[in-house]
């Protein structure tokens, strides 16, 4: 149960530093709010634009909360006691991993369509964009957290993290869009989790100095 | 049983640049070790090699006989308290013992890790409202979580109250009593007792 | 500089709550009898328009409790009375779920009259921003835990969002949008038939009475939980 | 020159942490980018979507670079220094606004007309976004600066923050996206800059404790 | 000339309670206060009072008789040093040092700020490679950058080895004799010299 230790650990924190689960919901809701301002539309073209603006707002909750998988537990000194309990560090990244997804991808993925209703979307379309999102996030989790573990201690620098990122988010954002693609993101995202994998473990190793 | 860690002919590499070299020594169950030296002269990375974060190295480190290579199962025999306090700053005492506990895997009694250090009174309060001597003491409370054989600390003294560097001292005297040993790094005319003093400024090169 | 609440008053907000809660009840079961009974249907929406007598209400008092928040912050900016921090942080919650009310009938309401759920027009999202706004407020005093900081920042807080008061009130008329503009709370005369503004009146007395004794009961809990953190402290 | 020393030293550790200023051009046209992935549109309305996908860009990378103004100082105790050094803090605060926007939105506004070549966007419509992201963009500057001042000690929640930033953005976002606006954006960038002088002010204080 | 620091029937109160009180006591030039006491009984929380950072505060605090109020033009002759080392961790010293001079609009020369704690060595490291005694010395060797008459210091000693305690006793000699005044708080059998030693633990409500 040592695995499922660690994820409730992250879970708890993430819920003790604040209640996060309403805030990554509420953070959909504002984005897309921002939408209707921002386009000088016709509310018809916001259905059109709906399901791109929810992968970007995903890409954002995700990028905006990437210090919470390493950055936070490193600075503090809470990722060497991490390092060395029993824990193989290949278990401690996924469980990272797992918990930031809980905590931050769920959320989001039960906000989509109450927000979808806001929006006029058809259920079957709010389905699709679900089931791709549910798809894609892990892969767009993994990543970003591979990303921030290979930068924990370069200059602060949340832009330079998040330059790495996007580029590595395309894939994930031409396939989601899409709606017969959700076999192809849930693809991306084993290839990322492999590769995330052992980025992570890489870096954690070389950090712990 | 007892432990046995044996530090044979051990250099210390950062940054490309050798910190000491030639350091060899032997620690046994309940015995308490003191390093002190100048400034720079590598206390604090001979006890984060001894933990296993620091990978280069020369030399050798047996634990029991057995060698120690970086985070392998071994480890767990281990607990490193340092400057960086491991305390979430914006999480009340509480919560960060039992974020502890989750990872160490135990439910020990809360009274088990609040006495020791004499913590209790401020159990709810935020880390961040604490003076730094009651953040220190918190932080080394970390020590009563667990059973693990050699403790690593790292200026455990600093901060610290001569009331206080008696509760340590006594808490040391239990773990090294129940079979622990205990490695701690210092600067100040402490009062800790120790069985063997190393000195850094004899193998550092400066 | 701490509570000049004395014990007995708590005691007479005990004696009160009962009283209320009665009253309440009371009030909104003559008020739904004449919304859903007493009072002719609209000649364009029909029956549909009964959600009137909930949702309009709902709405003000959403309004109104999100200024008497901020009125209460800056009060106790100017006053340093602790009560007043009290008062906003008792409010706040209750203006959450009025707001969440005006949302959830405005949207059942615009279904049949406007054809959709939601629309994206100014009066509409300033009100959904209005939520958030009741959450930050909320969030603040949990997400910080030193409790002298938490009141000034969320104090800061309240009286910011003020902003967002005038903006709902005045977006009907500044922006073309779908929904009604002010037909029963203008300065003039109300463009509204007298057969539907008195079962509107009786409901908007319901829940004042509905929103008065919820707040007693916040205030109540919020006093008693500060004796409880002050009695530890010594 | 007091003053001018201040700003200098904010632009200089914004430099130093990493070379910012390309780091933002960078992000702007990254986000740009995005557009053609996640919107199955015709090129035609990738125009309409331009000035709308610039005033998110901009106001992203404003969210996501917050921590550098006054949390970083914070967390360091360079804040400290900063206070009780012979500066009114309310000057601090305007140099920390101003250094800020230079650091930040400089790049995006030279960055604006590259990626309107990109787009195919009028010399003419160009201009318009570019004096409109002037007007408006110091007033969610100084927002932005305000509200992490404001929860400078919270919870470690950049979500948080930004969900109260976000909607305070909404005006911006509404007249940016409007070509005759200008004026009423620099309106709103006047009023935030007085709101935001005294929050940030007033927190700044609360925060020295 | 002279300056004089009154601290007049002084209480502290910090999240609703309150720390100590009654504390009344006199600086002039060329004096050194030490503070100690238990954890926790207000040794910084009075420094950061002193300094103007905690204005809730009961009592007077008067320099040459004016009264000290928050942040004003007066507290440019006041400088803190506590436990945040004001460093940003991926500059190297030399950058920070740059930054510092900036804030204090000074462009006094390099070896006399590196002189006094003897940093110089490792002026174009990054600081997140110093230990931590390095890092402290970096971080106390502000106080050589631009006059300020009275030094505010936290717990000054911690992590320093008695060399280096040395070479701060000699700046704080050197600062005094020029008709500063340093107040500084330590819990260690150190060895500053001081002219009056104030226990908060008699002012403390623990
Ligand atoms: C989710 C959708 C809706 C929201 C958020 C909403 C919000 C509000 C708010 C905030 C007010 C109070 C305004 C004030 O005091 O001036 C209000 C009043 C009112 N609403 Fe709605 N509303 C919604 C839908 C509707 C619909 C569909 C109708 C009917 C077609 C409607 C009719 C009215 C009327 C008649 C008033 C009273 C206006 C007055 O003050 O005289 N609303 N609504
Ligand atoms: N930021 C804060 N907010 C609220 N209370 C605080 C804060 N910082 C410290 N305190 C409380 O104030 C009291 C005095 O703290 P202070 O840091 O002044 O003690 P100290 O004498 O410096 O102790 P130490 O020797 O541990 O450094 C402590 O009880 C502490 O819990
Ligand atoms: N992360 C690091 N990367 C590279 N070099 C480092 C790092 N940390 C420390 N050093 C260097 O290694 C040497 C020894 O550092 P260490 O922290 O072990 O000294 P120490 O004996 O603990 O000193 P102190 O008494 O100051 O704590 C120092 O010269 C320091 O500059
Ligand atoms: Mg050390
Ligand atoms: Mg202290």
């Amino acid at each position: 149960m040592l695995f499922y230790n660690l994820i409730i650990r992250d879970l708890k924190l993430a819920f003790y530093s604040s209640t996060n689960f309403l805030l990554a919901a509420s953070f959909l809701i504002l984005i897309l709010v921002l939408i209707p301002f921002v386009f000088n539309a016709s509310p018809d073209s916001f259905t059109l634009l709906f399901s791109g603006f929810i992968w970007i707002a995903i890409a954002l909750s995700i990028l905006l909360t990437l210090d919470r998988v390493f950055n936070s537990d490193y600075e503090d000194g809470n990722l060497e006691i991490i390092l060395i309990s029993q824990f193989p560090i290949e278990l401690i990244v996924c469980a990272k991993f797992i918990s930031h997804w809980i905590s931050n991808c769920i959320p989001i993925i039960i906000a989509i369509p109450i927000a979808g209703l806001l929006f006029n979307i058809s259920l079957s379309d709010n389905l699709y964009i679900v089931v791709n999102i549910i798809a894609g996030s892990p892969g767009m989790v993994f990543i970003g957290a591979a990303i921030s573990a290979l930068t924990l201690g370069s200059k602060r620098a949340s832009l330079y993290k998040t330059i790495i990122v996007i580029p590595l988010y395309i894939p994930f954002m031409i396939f989601g869009v899409n709606q017969e693609s959700s076999l192809v993101l849930l693809g991306l995202s084993m290839i990322s989790f492999i590769f995330s994998l052992f980025t992570s473990t890489y870096s954690l190793h070389l950090y712990a100095e | 049983m007892t432990n046995k860690l044996e530090i044979n002919d051990l250099e210390c590499i950062r940054n490309e640049k050798s910190i000491f070299q030639n350091l060899t020594f032997k620690v046994e169950s309940s015995q308490t070790i003191l390093i002190t030296g100048k400034n720079g002269s590598g206390k604090t990375s001979l006890l984060r090699i001894i933990a296993g974060f620091i990978v280069n190295y020369k030399g050798e480190i047996l634990f029991n006989s057995k060698k120690i290579n970086d985070f392998n199962k071994l480890i767990a025999d281990f607990k490193f308290v340092g400057q960086k306090n491991s305390l979430k700053e914006n999480l009340t005492v509480q919560q960060n013992i039992e974020l502890w506990q989750y990872l160490y895997q135990t439910t020990i009694d809360i009274d088990q890790i609040t006495g020791p250090l004499n913590i209790k009174s401020f159990l709810d309060k935020d880390v961040s409202s604490l003076s730094d001597g009651q953040r220190k003491r918190v932080s080394l409370s970390r020590l009563t979580i667990s059973q693990s054989k050699v403790w690593l600390l790292d200026e455990p003294l600093v901060y610290l109250d001569a009331d206080k560097v008696k509760l340590l001292g006594s808490l040391i005297d239990k773990h090294n009593k129940d079979g622990g040993m205990t490695i701690y790094s210092s600067n100040t005319k402490n009062n800790l007792d120790y069985n063997k003093l190393i000195n850094m400024d004899n193998y550092a090169l400066l | 500089m701490y509570l000049k609440i004395p014990n007995h008053f708590i005691n007479i907000i005990q004696a009160w709550i009962p009283i209320l809660s009665l009253l309440t009840l009371a009030t909104f079961s003559v008020g739904l009898y004449f919304a859903l009974f007493n009072s002719p249907p609209d000649y364009l929406q029909g029956d549909s328009m009964r959600i009137m007598y909930v949702h309009v209400p709902a709405a003000w008092f959403a309004l109104a409790s999100y200024s008497f928040l901020s009125f209460s912050c800056i009060a106790w900016f100017v006053f340093r009375n602790p009560n007043f921090n009290l008062f906003a942080k008792s409010i706040a919650p209750i203006g959450a779920v009025f707001t969440i009310i005006a949302l959830v009938t405005g949207s059942i309401w615009g279904k049949p009259t406007w054809g959709t759920w939601w629309a994206w027009d100014a009066r509409l999202t300033s009100m959904l921003v209005l939520f958030f706004l009741y959450a930050a407020y909320i969030m603040t005093w949990q997400a910080i835990a030193n409790k002298e900081l938490a009141a000034k920042i969320s104090a800061t807080l309240g009286i910011i969002g003020f902003i967002n008061i005038p903006i709902i009130k005045f977006s009907v008329d500044w922006w073309n949008t779908l929904h009604q503009p002010a037909t029963i709370s203008k300065l003039s005369a109300p463009s509204i038939h007298i057969s539907m503004l008195t079962p509107l009146m009786i409901m908007t007395f319901a829940y004042l009475l509905f929103l008065i004794t919820l707040f007693l009961i916040r205030f109540k809990i919020e006093i008693l939980e500060q004796k409880i953190s002050r009695a530890k402290n010594i």
